[in-house]
């Protein structure tokens, strides 16, 4: 949809900027393009393709287990199944998902911004995730796909136990995923540092970007720590290094305490972009502002933070020393506190509110809904006792899959439809939408529910098959029957997507009267996204109309039009003062030359070859000084 | 853990209890929150829509301050009170001690002062309570009970402590919860729990060494057992069968479960299980055996004579 | 006037989260070396380092807040949603003063606590 | 000022790519913190440290080592902020002095760590493993940084953009951050044995 002008003058202005701005057609465009938006649809359909595996795996796992004794899959695949399911939905889709398609995309629309911080990183970064992706796929699909479990506990992953090729598929996978990740949380900080409208001072900035930010940290913090072990993990498989060999002066906890310094902040990094979803969805729906804003910014924040310290809840029944388990029971705790801010902070600006429960909202309410029953039954672990009895068992499988299912993913599709319009420039199917909710949320309790019970019953996390007459047989059925309609509900949102992209009714820009500045464009957005830089006077510029106005007269103005070349200005980091004018990259083919090479590594790494991973390695720094010499000049 | 047969257990159970009190509490509160909203939709207009600022009190009061003042109760009766009345015993501190040695996929049983040595099966007097020693052969492995006692990992050069109480006499079910490898899922244990002279009696036969088979097709199978690759993972006290990978047979006919609580411990399922053990438990560490079926009827009354 | 509010508002925002870092990352550390073979002769296997450590982090902790709150006051004339400098660090300090709230409930329920359980024993 | 394009005019704060920097350095430096975490992780479990007889390093030449290159952190801040003043002679100057005292490092500490390796093997024992792992990785970054500012001296010869300025303050800072690291990276491998 074109943008709305009123003279030749910015008619004349915007004509020029698409002329900058537009990127090459076709294949190459896609393949070479540094635009934000592009690659946050790639980073989009990627990872929906591999939840849709993630997803068939799930229902595999479910068929094995609708009644005991069954042989749908054998034991080993089923081990690959769950290690793999666990890998594919936390690395492969709910992170890139979150930041990778929804902050790539959203971000810089939020913040009146017209790209990220650092374009060809960006691509680099989907690069990275695609060859990743594929690479732990592959192990899977040449029948040697890793089976110890996502958090591959040694010595079960060491070499004498897991002699395949699986676990290397699963560490070399994750640290080459790792380095994607890092590159795009990255790109974000720094995104929402520096490239904020003028106006946007920290205490403006939207709630999802708040929640954008924390993530990033994160990972950027956490990842690091997955980093290590893998490496460690690696080199006594390979090299016949001693880390994890008690026998040797190494230590199996080590690993474990590695793995979760990293493994519980990831849960966060996997909750926050919802969390940060829920907060654009309430204001625009409830039609309010959201209520104690600053206690929800900081509260994102802090659940980032708090959720470093205390990843030892994870082996409480490790036999630790007594003293050493308190000081993680404790923060496991509070780290409650940021979440019931932000659970209050958004019920009460529903029910203060006047709200509008279409389909967005409601997948929210089913977020809050399915968020604090997992969030309930999360508090239980920081009772260490009582967590000694359930870990481990279909109680913990319950707990997490209602957070990082239940209230992870809810937003995320809530989201779908919210956008939706934005970035088709057309509206989905109301009454598709509603039913597609409810068949979701329903199977989502049916599937999920039963397992706290069947846990408390004694039913221990991954195994193949159980025995008849323990009492389980009908809650495992239910399990089963849950996990095809929530499947079904899945598909319908699919379908209601697909379908409305041919017919549905045109959007307009901002059909929800939405707050924030994402809203401005049109729909689908220019590849500049604004034609004039917004100033910004609140966290809800959309409701300030007169800034809005003033926005076109300073299109007719030319004021903040930047429209030398890719340009972008950058602004102060606290309180966004014009700092200076950046000059962005065009399209470029050096993240794919760069990516290129760097997979090669991974793969000669996995099959031993040290001297070509180490020329491979040479061939993409020479790429990256190929990068590095085409320097961004003005147009 | 629901119905708790130990008082270690009575406890994680009140803890649950009131856990989920709490829960129920903590989810109706949301739940009003988003129906008032659901009540009030399409409604502009309507009393207590507030200010900028309106509601933040609410956030505040439930939010904040709310949560810190129960959770840091949770935290001080969980972590204190209940997880005191839990604790692991001290090294050496109870009378009769029982030490457990996970194995890819069985459990190795010994009583250490006494010759006992056993698989799958743990027995113990009701009413007393033993210290319970976790080890592990290879990779990680869990211990757990659900209605006598939490679960406690076998952690590689790393013993752990629990202790084990059954309040009345019964058998009680348990498995490894920590994810171990292909047969995971067919590692469970049987607790029995009888009473002291019962359990004397047990604990004395344990520790003999296998009796003398009697008949000739049972002295036959004791040859095959010793001849075939069988003496070379399995232990017969009494035998020149000593190896170690598998479990020790000598009372194998004592216990009630085979394969680990995989089949029930008859002569069928006990000639099924020899015959291919791959059937029942794919991917164990049991090699197939091809005997000639004359060959295997006399192994498997050899095993029968264990008790 | 305003440097000093700047920086207050700084210190009210990270002076807790940093606190109880050291307080978890010390804590921890001291409570493992106690408890383990080869740190057990270090002679730290009391209450008394923890008490004190807890002691540190709970009273930079309550500065902090009280610096926030300072903040929160200095500005009250001002709206969490105004013009920056004053309107972001009136936005800061409110949540400051919540989160050095929260760092002061754990730093004093872990450490307390955790002074309480030693000497070491298995878990 | 020619070699600034008229758009930007100078600098007034830090550019994007330094602050993308400090984020990366910022992970490094928790990528070391967890190495170093599981050095005195594993050293506490232990009863001998180092393990299996392994002789302790000398302190001197690792301290006299670690002070060179310190020091690089001045010719780098030097020519950062030459670079800024577009001096780019001073800049290429500073720089290279930079490079030379740490190829210098460099060359040494490969030396050193192939003598340890003659001595004993990582595969000995977990303080072997741990040992060479956080010393390869502290040296891998200084690898790297020693690429980075050839690079960068490389392009400074074309001539001083903002691009290739920008460049020039971000190596700075991973300089300034990989010295800290192999500070500290140094002082654990010294640590006494209690």
């Amino acid at each position: 949809m074109a943008i709305e002008v009123y003279t030749p003058t910015a008619r004349r202005r915007v004509d020029r900027l698409d002329a900058i701005w537009t990127e090459r057609p076709g294949l190459l465009g896609w393949l070479t393009t540094v635009n934000h938006k592009r690659i946050g649809l790639l980073f989009f359909f990627t990872s929906l393709a591999f939840f849709a595996a993630g997803g068939v795996e799930a229902l595999l796992i479910r068929t094995q287990l609708a009644g005991p004794g069954l042989g749908v899959v054998s034991p080993s695949v089923f081990n690959q199944l769950f290690t793999v399911h666990g890998v594919t939905m936390i690395f492969l889709f709910v992170i890139p998902m979150g930041i990778g398609a929804f902050g790539n995309y959203l971000l810089p629309l939020m913040i009146g911004a017209r790209d990220l911080a650092f374009p060809r990183l960006n691509m680099l970064s989907y690069w990275f995730f695609l060859a990743s992706g594929c690479f732990i796929y592959a192990g899977l699909l040449m029948g040697d796909g890793p089976d110890q479990g996502w958090f591959s506990y040694v010595p079960l992953a060491d070499r004498e136990f897991s002699p395949g090729l699986g676990v290397d598929f699963y560490a070399l996978g994750l640290i080459f995923n790792s380095m994607s990740t890092t590159a795009t949380a990255t790109n974000l900080i720094v995104t929402t540092f520096k490239a904020r409208a003028p106006g946007m001072s920290l205490n403006r900035m939207p709630l999802f970007c708040y929640a954008q930010l924390a993530v990033s940290f994160v990972l950027v913090f956490a990842l690091p720590a997955l980093t290590v072990d893998l490496v460690f993990l690696e080199l006594d498989r390979r090299l016949g290094f001693q880390f994890f060999e008690p026998a040797n002066g190494g230590s199996t906890l080590l690993w474990q305490h590695l793995f979760w310094i990293f493994g519980h902040p990831e849960v966060y990094a996997i909750i926050l972009p919802a969390m940060g979803i829920a907060t654009s969805i309430i204001p625009a729906f409830a039609q309010r502002k959201m209520i104690a804003f600053p206690l929800v910014a900081l509260a994102e924040l802090l659940v980032g933070f708090i959720g470093f310290g205390v990843w030892a809840h994870h082996m409480f029944a490790v036999g630790m020393p007594t003293v050493t388990a308190i000081f993680f029971a404790g923060a496991t705790l509070m780290v409650v506190i940021p979440s019931t801010i932000q659970i209050f902070a958004w019920t009460t600006t529903v029910a203060m509110g006047t709200p509008v429960f279409a389909t967005p909202l409601l997948f929210i309410g089913g977020f809050i809904a399915l968020f604090v029953t997992g969030g309930l039954s999360g508090i239980m672990f920081a009772a260490i006792p009582f967590d000694q009895a359930v870990t481990d068992t279909y109680f913990v499988v319950a707990h997490f899959h209602f957070i990082i299912f239940g209230a992870a993913v809810f937003p995320l599709l809530g989201g779908m439809y919210f956008w939706f319009p934005k970035v088709t420039g057309r509206m989905y199917n109301e009454p598709l939408g509603k039913a597609s909710f409810w068949l979701a949320f329903l199977g989502t309790w049916l599937t999920f529910f039963p397992m706290h019970i069947v846990g408390l019953l004694g039913m221990t996390r991954r195994v193949y098959t159980y025995q008849p007459g323990l009492g389980w047989d009908a809650y495992n059925l239910a399990e089963t029957i849950g996990s095809y309609l929530l499947a079904a509900g899945l598909v319908l949102i699919a379908v209601n997507l697909c379908l409305s992209l041919v017919r549905g009714p045109i959007a307009g820009p901002n059909p929800w009267h939405a707050p924030t500045l994402d809203w401005a464009t049109p729909s689908p957005p220019p590849e500049f996204n604004f034609p004039v830089i917004p100033r910004v006077r609140s966290a809800y510029p959309m409701w300030d109309a007169d800034d809005r106005l003033d926005d076109r007269r300073r299109l007719e103005d030319g004021e903040l039009l930047f429209d030398a070349g890719h340009q972008m200005p950058a602004t102060t980091v606290r309180d966004a003062d014009l700092d200076e004018i950046l000059k962005l990259p065009t399209e470029s083919a050096s993240p794919l030359l760069v990516a290129l090479p760097v997979t090669l590594v991974f793969v000669m790494l996995l099959t031993s070859h040290y001297i070509g991973a180490g020329l491979c390695g040479a061939l993409a720094l020479v790429a990256l000084a190929g990068w590095h010499s085409r320097e961004p000049q003005a147009a | 853990m629901l119905r708790p047969e130990s008082p270690q257990e009575d406890r994680i159970s009140t803890l649950f209890w009131i856990m989920f009190g709490g829960c129920l509490v903590g989810l109706g509160v949301v739940a009003a929150f988003l129906l008032l909203g659901w009540l009030r939709r399409h409604r502009p207009g309507l009393p207590g829509g507030g200010g900028d600022n309106a509601g933040s009190g609410i956030v505040i009061v439930l939010g904040v301050a709310v949560p810190i003042v129960v959770l840091s109760a949770l935290f001080w009766y969980s972590d204190l009170h209940a997880l005191n009345a839990t604790a692991a015993p001290a090294a050496g501190s109870g009378q009769l001690q029982v030490e457990v040695t996970g194995h890819q996929w069985f459990w190795e049983v010994r009583y250490p002062g006494t010759e006992a040595v056993t698989a799958n099966e743990i027995h113990i007097p009701a009413g007393v309570g033993v210290e319970l020693i976790a080890k592990t052969a290879d990779v990680i492995h869990s211990f757990w009970v659900p209605r006598l006692a939490r679960k406690i990992d076998m952690i590689p050069g790393h013993p752990n402590r629990i202790e084990l109480y059954a309040r009345d006499p019964g058998i009680y079910r348990g498995r490894c919860s920590e994810f171990c490898g292909l047969q995971h899922a067919n590692m469970q244990l049987l607790v029995v729990a009888e009473s002291q002279q019962q359990f004397q009696r047990w604990l004395a036969d344990m520790g003999a060494p296998a009796a003398e088979p009697a008949g000739a097709h049972a002295n036959r199978g004791r040859g095959l057992f010793l001849e075939n690759a069988c003496a070379g993972c399995h232990t017969i006290r009494g035998t020149a069968a000593t190896g170690t990978l598998g479990p020790d047979l000598t009372h194998l006919g004592s216990r009630l479960t085979l394969g680990a609580g995989t089949l029930r411990n008859t002569t069928g399922d006990l000639a099924a299980w020899v015959l291919d053990p791959h059937q029942a438990k794919p991917g164990n560490r049991m090699p197939r055996l091809s005997l000639p079926k004359s060959d295997f009827n006399d192994l498997i009354a050899y095993l029968e004579t264990l008790r | 006037m305003t440097r000093r509010l700047e920086a207050l508002q700084w210190f009210g925002l990270f002076g807790g989260a940093l606190a109880w870092t050291a307080q978890l990352v010390l804590g921890f550390g001291l409570a493992q070396g106690a408890c383990s073979t080869g740190g057990s002769r270090l002679g730290i296997g009391t209450a008394v380092p923890q008490l004190a450590l807890t002691a540190g982090a709970a009273l930079i902790t309550v500065l902090a807040g009280v610096a926030a709150l300072a903040v929160a006051v200095a500005t009250r004339e001002g709206s969490h949603d105004g013009p920056p400098p004053i309107g972001r660090r009136r936005f800061l300090a409110l949540g400051a003063v919540a989160a050095n709230v929260l760092f002061l409930a754990i730093i004093l329920n872990t450490g307390l606590l955790a002074a309480y359980q030693f000497p070491c024993r298995q878990s | 000022m020619t070699s600034f394009e008229a758009a930007g005019a100078r600098p007034r704060s830090l550019p994007n790519g330094w602050w993308g920097m400090l984020v990366f350095v910022a992970g490094e430096a928790t990528l070391f913190g967890c190495l170093i975490g599981s050095y005195f992780y594993v050293r506490l479990q232990s009863v001998h440290w180092p393990q299996g007889g392994i002789e302790p390093k000398g302190v001197l030449v690792p301290i006299v080592l670690v002070a060179a290159l310190a020091s690089t952190s001045i010719f780098m801040q030097l020519a950062s902020a030459a670079g800024v003043r577009e001096h780019a002679g001073a800049a290429v100057a500073a720089l290279l002095v930079a490079l030379v005292v740490q190829s210098g490092y460099f060359a040494f500490e490969v030396h050193d760590f192939r003598a340890d390796l003659a001595a004993f093997s990582p595969h000995d024992n977990g303080y072997a493993s741990i040992y060479y792992t956080l010393l390869g990785a502290d040296h891998a970054h200084v690898a790297l940084g020693l690429l980075l500012n050839a690079w960068v001296l490389l392009r400074l010869l074309g001539g001083l953009t903002r691009y290739r300025l920008n460049a020039l303050r971000a190596v700075t800072l991973y300089w300034h951050a990989v010295n800290v690291i192999t500070l500290v990276v140094t002082a654990t491998i010294l640590s006494p044995s209690a």
